[in-house]
């Protein structure tokens, strides 16, 4: 099973050599791949395996990551949609991009995609999951901006990344956390830690990663926006994120940890509080869409929304209705968006307003396999839609909490889906442009919605089919699920009656709009749209990095020279008078009156050198300072010091005159202001410097080496200098490092001066 | 003599550094010799200071007694000898620079 | 005993001499007389405590040094005075106004 | 100590104190060029200095660093006219 | 040239050496010896390369090198109380000296012993060399030809000497 | 035991014989080209096959030079982390170095350059080989003249005034660390890190030791471009060659991180509360305004350079967390950061050979006639941004988790923005340049097509699939390097493995 | 000077000097000559590049370092030759070291202010 997934990535990797052996038969080779699995799972799932099974390979034992997969109901549900939509989204891209550009990089992609999301819903591993997690997310990213000419598509996809990426991030910090509190990777044995999870003090934290994390991959309130953007994409992935896939992984995701997470009063109120926004938003901006693709797009929301609820709500209905509903919502959206991009391409628009009119004299066939769908959509019996809009509506009904809340947020969607309906089927099949041409097509093209709409009308009238396998799954989310079975009539409950009414104003809705120019002002409403908040923040924080930037990376060097002695002062300063403090050695207070006027002379001509004005004058007293240096360093037993110091500053400072002469004579002054802040600086280092030698020496010094090279420097160096003993055989890799220095300065002076010679820089 | 000397580090550092904030290219540059000067002196005083004997063994094949320590000289040798090639490479560097049209002072390295 | 006087007499000397020249820097007039009156004495001044270093130590390297010493001051003054006072001229450093003649500037004003 | 080391220290602090005021003679100036000559007449009086410690400290070695004093103050000296000299010529 | 600059450098390292023995250790008379011999070389070596002077000339440099001693002891004293005395009483000129000397060499010698010694100091050789300009601290009795003179007949004349 | 002694040389010994040799040969191009390769191969040879194993085996190895015992001469110590460090230096130096071939000019080949490149990589390696604080201090010196040189080498006019800058910030931090040294030698007389370590353990009422923490911290941190003295990266990087920039990305400040997690595990380890405080807080602003940095900038040799800073920010936290996870986090983050990092810097290399700017308003549509070229951006960006299964992905794992460990739960939301961020910054480059219409090209470009990329400019292209390829490994293989970084970790965080493998057994 | 300063170099073993010393005195008395000449005349004089010295004195350096490493008693170790030999100081290669030193800092003296002394 492992190696399926994996084959699946290998299989990517090879579109490139596939794309040059078969052509344009491409797509229809790569079909076989979810076609293999949808049957290799159909099979296990038939032949009455045990489930779970599981398989694992260590990966990194020091992340405990493993390469884990897990079947059981639930993700044998996921697995069978992705695989078994993925091969007819195959089939139809196989039409549907034969003449796009760079559509070997697409497969490829879509393959890689789908590897990620059947490696998603198998894995049992947290990390795994989130690698799949997030690859999911990059490929989508790559799905999205396949057209990447345009700005939207490269706005939308840049979008659905960053926005599922912080998803991720989010899920990582669960993960992270939920591994600290009990030390389990294997989600399947999560649940047994449940209690101990949902009493720790970091639940609220863990809970509000994960929640974070599944609710910007299935696009919940205020992560909804990127959704609709990522119509950008083309069709085949439009139609496989939204029905099955992408989305989904979020909805799984709730799924997945219902039992683990669940069941607590965080948990519900926050999954269908945002459900519930999420499905209403949804269910207006769909009815509000012109755009096709926008429409189902903010339907998809809707619908996910209504999923999020359901596993909120969390009791054993509800979960079974919203295992129901992802069947069927995959099945209808699957189909609608497939019917969108051939309507767009044989109408050349997927604005709804301006199809041909009587469309569905035109095109007849696809009116039929849209009815289908849309009826299914808006939960019209016999499709399965119905059905799991029954049991929603049960759920709602019998909700232990805020029932009636939920009932009216029930109603209201429905209500809507079924005006959805009708702008689906009446407004876009026979409203319209007059005498507009349509292009024609492959027929072939509409296999692939044929069968999934047809199979929402089969499983609609034979539900009982899928009993056994969505009772699975709800097994898998609520731990004490007893098998239910599905059926197309239950009778004359509330649920119907809901239902009916629901049909009714829906139906009055539709028409009422397209009578009454119906415009709720909402516009004082726009600043605070989520969409918005993304682009203020996008803009915000690039104008935030510029402000910071501006004002740290100023350019000018003396700002960089300021704030780092500045930075240096304070830290040591604070650092010393906090942990060291003053103290001074009483016994280095004996000093020779020459010692004195030694000083002296340094201050005198230090300070001239300071204050001079001119640069050459600065130079010589430079040289007076360094001598006197070196006297001193004589007096206290340096000669070697003492020689060198003579030899470097005589060096420098004719280096120093060489080029003085060709630098410009004018010398510049400190503003006022700049001599007292740097005077500042400068005194307090100063300062800080002589009291940290102060305390240094308060101690004698006990050094081994002192007493080690003088026994040895004889004896066994055979030298008589100490100094050039240590320079030369002691530590003579220093020596080796300080003449590599000067090789290279030498070198880079003379590549300096001659690089250049007789160019101006410019 | 530790006393004197400290102060005298202190003084080198707080004229290295103002002049390490100046304007002028040259006296950046002379900036740059007195923190190095000064932080030899500065290892030379940590070293402590022993104001009698240079540190050479004696005839007799025996160090002379209280000498001064040599690792610190070791080491200012060698710091300062590695300051020697910066601050000539700077030296050119900033030569250099002023080649670069319409550079006169350092704030007109901006970018 | 001697020789300790006799090195205190060269020493006091030279140090004297040294003394007096500084005192000299402020009492000549112009850049040529301190020149001529304080620098270029030095050779004699700085002999003398070399001289009598070479006296006190009595050996033969620090004789040789101290005759290297004497040999080098005797090399390089002239050369960098020269130099000096040619480009002080040239600079037109000013002359102190009891100068009686300048005849060099005379023959550029020949020319 | 001996009268001897006494009187050759109050020379080396005489020598010192002479460097001192060449010192604010240099400071003075003003000139560039006198400074130079200011600067000739320190080095020189450094030599002494150096030498005179020689025979305080007893140390002959020291003598090397006057010697080394000797060569590079010229050395310097002559750096310095050279700048004046292509200043001129400017 | 080349060879010459190699032969000097070996022999400054043979001569070095011995230096180097004789500094560090004991010395005993043959060493002596040898050092004066490594003086000697040196000398000779040097002269060779840079005076073009002569051993022959030997007795001339001794004169002039006493010379010159006397010199400048005198002048030191003089401008010692130059210094000393309250008032400035010494009258200084830039005076111009015509040259009897025509070698680079005598030349280059003239000019560094009148600045050598304290009092005075030569500013300039002109193009053709056969001025040189020097400047002094006093012109005795503000008598300009005397001072020249006393330059013509103490230092040129002892080089002039050693030239012949 | 003596062929040791020689293969810990080895990293120091072949660059400088290289350097040495190419200073005889610098007027003769083939020898001048090829020295140099020849060198750093034999480099990733030495690192790689001799030196690496022995660590493995033996852990902590150590060396005397001179043959003078421990405290006395200088000690060279090759422990797991500096082992880590060398390979992954020597790897970086041959892949930049065959880059180098065709991206540096002749005549700048002529002035050295490869003497520069292989001083830097010898002392590099010094630095990690040091286990003396004074031959530390002279190895980055080394490192500076040398960086200096190769920032300014061709004179432009920007490189003159990065190089101003960078010598003058450097100059303060190699002062200040000089300073940071006379003060250990002052406190406790030696100089070899080991001793020092065992000193100031011996002596915890020691006052002025903080402050020499600190005044090793600072300078350190100007060289690891640490907030807010960072100031020279952002102004330098985007100047020189992009082989200059590419080796100093994937090196310089590394050797400031690898100084400071060595000197901050091994000798400042007193005051853990006050020291690594500092660091922490100094690590999560470094994050955040290096990365706020990169939001700015719309030429992709600044984002870059301003992502390593916020990625110097990671690799500090690692150390301030101070447990032996989060250390190895570090150690793991430094090691995928220098691949990613240089990798980077030499795609832009060749984006700027194909475009003429590296700027993202005159680069679009790479993407459709470099897609495999692209695809290595990809990844290697992704990774950088920190996206599972990818190398940098698993740092980032291991920082947050050793961070929910020690509790730092500000930090932790720090490291996540930042990651996002980041991830932003890069798709920015990717939306930019590699997707969107595609342009004419400039008259002065170079390679045509994929096609072109691959044959003729396989010197430019092979460090990049190389690299890439080992990013890619590391994310998906990453148990080695994890297994070698926990290693490093745990000797880090136990001292007196270090100290007896230097001293010999000390009590 | 020159000589003074291989003088240097010879004795740095046992009194004050040593190789980095020696090498800027020889370094100082080229400079001396270049300004009293010209650049060309002193690196006549010189007869070598500066470059090669430099590259000779660090190969020096190394080699110093590699007879350690080559006799199996690590690197730089230091190894003395047992005869004396009179007016020389005692061989070995801490000394070898030292001249290595001497002509690297001769070398890098010159190519670092030659330059500047040339272009004007
Ligand atoms: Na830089
Ligand atoms: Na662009």
């Amino acid at each position: 099973m492992i190696l399926s997934i994996l084959s699946v990535f290998i299989l990517a990797f090879l579109v490139p050599l596939l794309q040059k052996l078969t052509g344009n038969k491409l797509a229809f080779l790569l079909s076989l791949a979810p076609l293999t699995i949808f049957i290799a799972l159909l099979h296990y799932y038939l032949s009455g395996t045990n489930f779970p099974i599981s398989e694992s390979w260590e990966w990194n034992s020091y992340f405990n990551l493993e390469l884990a997969v897990y079947l059981d109901g639930l993700s044998l549900l996921f697995g069978l949609l992705i695989s078994g939509i993925g091969f007819l989204i195959y089939i139809y891209a196989g039409f549907y991009m034969k003449d796009v550009k760079y559509n070997g990089r697409f497969f490829m992609i879509l393959t890689l995609f789908m590897g990620a999301m059947l490696g998603l819903v198998l894995a049992d591993n947290w990390l795994s999951i989130l690698v799949f997690w997030e690859l999911t997310s990059i490929t989508s990213f790559l799905l999205i901006g396949h057209n990447n000419e345009t700005e939207s598509a490269r706005y939308a996809a840049w979008q659905g990344l960053l926005v599922t990426a912080l998803g991720g991030l989010a899920l990582l910090a669960g993960l992270v956390l939920t591994g600290i509190v009990t030390d389990e990777y294997t989600i399947s044995n999560l649940s047994q830690h449940h209690e101990l999870l949902t009493q720790h003090t970091l639940y609220i934290p863990i809970l509000l990663c994960v929640a974070v994390g599944a609710f910007t991959k299935s696009a919940q309130f205020p992560f909804h926006f990127w959704l609709p953007n990522a119509m950008a994409a083309p069709t085949p992935v439009s139609a496989y994120l939204h029905s099955a896939t992408m989305v989904k992984a979020g909805i799984y995701f709730f799924a997945r940890f219902s039992p683990i997470l669940g069941g607590t009063v965080e948990w519900q109120i926050l999954l269908s509080f945002i459900g519930g926004i999420t499905m209403v938003i949804g269910a207006v901006m769909a009815f509000k869409s012109d755009n096709i693709k926008k429409l189902l797009a903010y339907s998809t929301i809707s619908a996910l929304g209504i999923m999020t609820m359901a596993f909120g709500i969390g009791t054993e209905t509800a979960v079974f209705a919203g295992t129901v509903y992802i069947i069927a919502h995959a099945l209808y959206k699957s189909t609608l968006f497939m019917m969108a991009g051939i309507l767009d391409k044989q109408t050349g628009t997927k604005k709804i307003s301006e199809f041909p009119s009587m469309l569905y004299k035109k095109l007849p066939l696809a009116f039929g396999v849209v009815c289908l769908a849309a009826l299914s959509f808006a939960g019209i019996a016999p499709f399965f839609g119905f059905v799991a809009k029954e049991l929603l509506l049960e759920m709602v009904l019998h909700s232990p909490m805020l029932s009636a809340v939920y009932v009216a947020i029930m109603l209201i969607i429905s209500v809507f889906f079924v005006a959805i309906l009708f702008v689906l089927t009446h407004k876009a099949f026979t409203k319209g442009r007059l005498d507009n041409k349509v292009k024609s097509i492959n027929k072939l093209i509409y296999i692939a919605p044929a069968i999934t709409a047809l199979t929402g009308l089969i499983f609609g009238l034979f539900p009982d089919v899928l009993s056994n396998l969505t009772s699975l799954a709800s097994s898998n989310i609520f731990s004490g699920f007893e098998t239910k079975h599905l059926a197309l009539w239950h009778g004359f409950n509330n649920a119907f009656n809901l239902s009916l009414l629901s049909i009714m104003l829906g139906t009055g809705l539709y028409f009422i709009s397209l009578k009454v120019n119906w415009k709720l002002n909402l516009r004082f409403l726009k600043p605070f749209q989520p969409s918005k908040i993304y682009d203020y923040l996008f803009d915000g924080l690039i104008v935030f990095g510029q402000w910071q930037t501006r004002r740290i990376q100023t350019g000018y060097l003396r700002n960089y020279a300021m704030v780092t002695l500045s930075v240096i002062l304070i830290l040591t300063g604070f650092t010393f008078f906090y942990k060291a403090g003053i103290r001074i050695n009483t016994e280095s207070l004996d000093i020779y009156i020459f010692e004195l006027i030694l000083g002296l002379i340094v201050l005198l001509a230090l300070g001239f050198t300071l204050f001079t004005s001119s640069n050459i004058s600065a130079l010589l007293s430079l040289s007076v300072v360094g001598i006197a240096i070196s006297i001193i360093f004589m007096e206290a037993g340096a000669p070697d010091l003492a020689i060198t110091f003579f030899l470097i500053d005589a060096l420098t400072i004719t280096i120093f005159v060489l080029i003085l002469h060709k630098l410009p004579k004018k010398m510049l002054r400190k503003k006022n202001f700049d001599r007292f802040r740097d005077g500042f600086i400068a005194v307090g280092t100063g300062l800080l410097v002589t009291l940290i030698l102060f305390s240094l020496t308060y101690n004698p010094l006990n050094s081994k080496l002192k007493e080690f090279y003088a026994e040895n420097s004889y004896s066994a160096a055979k030298g008589k200098n100490m100094v050039n003993v240590i320079l030369v055989d002691f530590r003579v890799l220093d020596t080796l490092g300080e003449i590599c220095v000067l090789a290279i300065a030498a070198l880079g002076v003379f590549a300096l001066v001659n690089y250049t010679k007789n160019k101006k820089i410019d | 003599m530790e006393f004197l000397l400290s102060i005298l580090v202190g003084l080198l550092f707080a004229a290295g550094v103002y002049l390490l904030l100046h304007r002028d290219f040259v006296k950046l540059v002379i900036g740059i010799v007195i923190i190095g000067n000064a932080t030899a002196l500065f290892i030379f005083v940590a070293g402590r200071i022993v104001r009698e004997n240079a540190p050479f063994i004696q005839e007799d094949g025996l160090p002379p007694e209280n000498f001064a320590d040599p690792v610190p000289q070791a080491l200012i040798l060698t710091a300062l000898v590695i300051g020697f090639g910066i601050q000539a490479f700077a030296l050119i560097l900033f030569k250099k620079v002023y080649d670069i049209p319409k550079v006169e002072k350092i704030d007109d390295l901006k970018k | 005993m001697i020789t300790e006087i006799t090195i205190l007499i060269l020493v006091f000397l030279g140090v004297l001499l040294m003394f007096i020249a500084s005192l000299g820097l402020f009492k000549m007039p112009d850049l040529y007389t301190r020149m001529s009156a304080v620098t270029k004495a030095v050779t004699f001044k700085v002999g003398l405590i070399v001289l009598s270093a070479s006296i006190y130590f009595n050996s033969f390297p620090v004789v040789l040094k101290s005759i290297l010493i004497i040999f080098l001051l005797l090399l390089t003054t002239p050369v960098s005075s020269h130099l000096l006072g040619k480009e002080a001229h040239e600079r037109k450093a000013p002359l102190w106004k009891k100068t009686i003649i300048d005849e060099l500037k005379n023959k550029k004003k020949e020319k | 100590m001996s009268y001897f080391e006494i009187s050759l220290w109050g020379a080396l602090l005489a020598l010192v104190v002479a460097l001192f005021i060449t010192l604010i003679r240099f400071m003075y100036g003003p000139t560039f060029m006198d400074r130079v000559v200011t600067f000739d007449l320190m080095t020189a009086n450094l030599i002494g200095i150096i030498t005179l410690y020689a025979i305080v400290s007893d140390d002959e070695l020291l003598l090397d660093i006057a010697l080394v004093l000797a060569m590079i103050g010229f050395f310097s000296i002559t750096a310095f006219a050279y700048y004046i000299k292509k200043r001129i010529n400017k | 040239m080349r060879k010459t600059f190699i032969l000097h450098l070996v022999l400054c390292i043979g001569i070095s050496y011995g230096l180097v023995n004789l500094l560090s250790f004991n010395f005993s008379g043959l060493e002596i010896l040898a050092l004066l011999i490594g003086v000697f070389l040196i000398l000779w070596l040097s002269c060779f390369l840079y005076f073009r002077l002569y051993f022959h000339a030997l007795k001339g440099v001794l004169s002039l090198g006493l010379y010159f001693l006397k010199e400048l002891i005198i002048s030191n004293f003089r401008v010692i109380y130059f210094i000393l005395s309250p008032r400035n009483k010494f009258r200084p000129a830039i005076l111009k000296l015509p040259l009897s000397l025509t070698s680079d060499f005598s030349i280059t010698l003239l000019a560094n012993l009148i600045t050598l010694t304290p009092g005075t100091i030569t500013l300039e050789i002109s193009d053709d060399n056969k001025y040189l300009y020097f400047h002094t601290i006093d012109v005795p009795e503000q008598d300009l030809d005397k001072a020249k003179q006393r330059i013509k007949n103490g230092f040129e004349k002892r080089i002039m000497k050693i030239k012949a | 035991m003596g062929y040791e002694k020689i293969i810990i040389l080895l990293p120091l010994i072949i660059p400088l014989l290289t350097a040495i040799i190419s200073l005889f040969f610098k007027k003769n191009k083939i020898v001048n080209n090829y020295i140099s390769i020849v060198g750093s191969s034999l480099l990733l040879l030495a690192t790689t096959v001799f030196l690496f194993p022995l660590i493995v085996e033996n852990e902590i190895l150590t060396t005397q030079a001179g043959g003078w015992e421990a405290p006395f001469g200088i000690t060279i110590v090759v422990d797991m982390f500096s082992a880590m460090m060398l390979v992954i230096a020597s790897f970086v130096g041959l892949m930049v170095n065959i880059y180098a071939l065709e991206n540096i000019k002749y005549k700048k080949k002529e002035y050295s350059f490869f003497v520069f490149f292989q001083f830097l990589i010898m002392a590099v390696n010094g630095a990690f080989l040091a286990g003396d604080i004074f031959n530390l201090y002279v190895w980055f010196e080394v490192m500076l003249i040398a960086s200096f040189v190769l920032l300014v080498l061709g004179n432009g006019k920007k490189q003159l005034i990065a190089t101003v800058k960078y010598t003058l910030l450097s100059f303060i931090a190699s002062a200040f660390l000089l300073v940071g040294v006379g003060m250990i030698y002052g406190i406790s007389g030696s100089l070899n890190m080991a001793d020092v370590a065992v000193y100031f353990q011996g002596n915890p009422n020691e006052p002025l030791m903080t402050v020499a923490a600190v005044l090793f911290m600072l300078p350190f941190a100007i060289k690891a471009a640490l907030f807010p003295l960072y100031f020279w990266l952002p102004d330098s990087y985007h100047t020189p060659e992009i082989s200059v920039t590419a080796l100093f990305s994937g090196l310089l400040t590394k050797v400031g991180i690898y100084a400071m997690i060595r000197c901050f595990t091994l000798i400042f380890i007193h005051d853990v509360n006050y020291t690594h405080t500092i660091l922490m807080v100094a690590a999560g602003f470094t994050m955040l305004s290096g990365v706020f940095g990169a939001l700015s900038k719309v030429n992709m040799r600044r984002i870059l350079s301003f992502h390593i800073v916020s990625q110097v920010g990671y690799m500090v936290l690692g150390l301030a967390l101070y447990t032996p996870l989060a250390i190895a986090g570090a150690i793991f983050y430094i090691i995928q950061h220098i691949l990613a990092k240089t990798n980077l810097f030499l795609i832009t290399g060749v984006v700027e050979k194909i475009k003429g700017t590296s700027d993202l308003k005159g680069v679009s549509g790479l993407y459709h006639r470099f897609p495999i070229f692209s695809i290595f951006f990809l990844v290697v960006a992704l990774s950088l941004a920190g996206l599972p299964p990818l190398s940098g992905f698993w740092a980032k794992f291991i920082l947050i988790k050793a961070g929910f460990q020690q509790e730092v739960y500000l930090m932790i939301f720090i490291v996540l923005i930042t990651g996002l961020l980041t991830l932003f910054s890069m798709m920015k480059i990717w939306v930019n340049a590699f997707w969107g219409k595609q342009q004419k090209e400039p008259e002065r470009n170079l390679i045509k097509n994929e096609k072109n990329l691959f044959k003729e400019h396989w010197s430019l292209l092979m460090p990049i699939i190389l690299m890439a390829s080992v990013t890619l490994l590391i994310g998906l293989f990453s148990m080695p390097l994890m297994k070698y970084a926990t290693i490093a970790a745990e000797q880090l965080m136990n001292p007196a493995q270090y100290i007896e493998a230097v001293l010999g057994d000390v009590n | 000077m020159l000589l003074f300063s291989v003088f240097l170099l010879f004795r740095g073993h046992n009194l004050p000097g040593g190789g980095f010393i020696g090498g800027l005195m020889a370094g100082a008395a080229f400079i001396l000559d270049a300004f009293a000449h010209n650049v060309a005349h002193s690196l006549k004089l010189l007869r070598f590049e500066p470059v090669k010295i430099m590259a000779t004195g660090l190969l020096l350096a190394v080699i110093s370092g590699f007879l350690g490493l080559i006799l199996g008693d690590g690197f730089f170790k230091g190894y003395w030759l047992d005869i004396e030999i009179p007016l020389i100081p005692k061989l070995g290669s801490p000394f070898l070291f030292d001249i290595g030193v001497y002509a690297l800092v001769l070398g890098m003296v010159l190519k670092m202010v030659l330059p500047n002394l040339e272009n004007d």
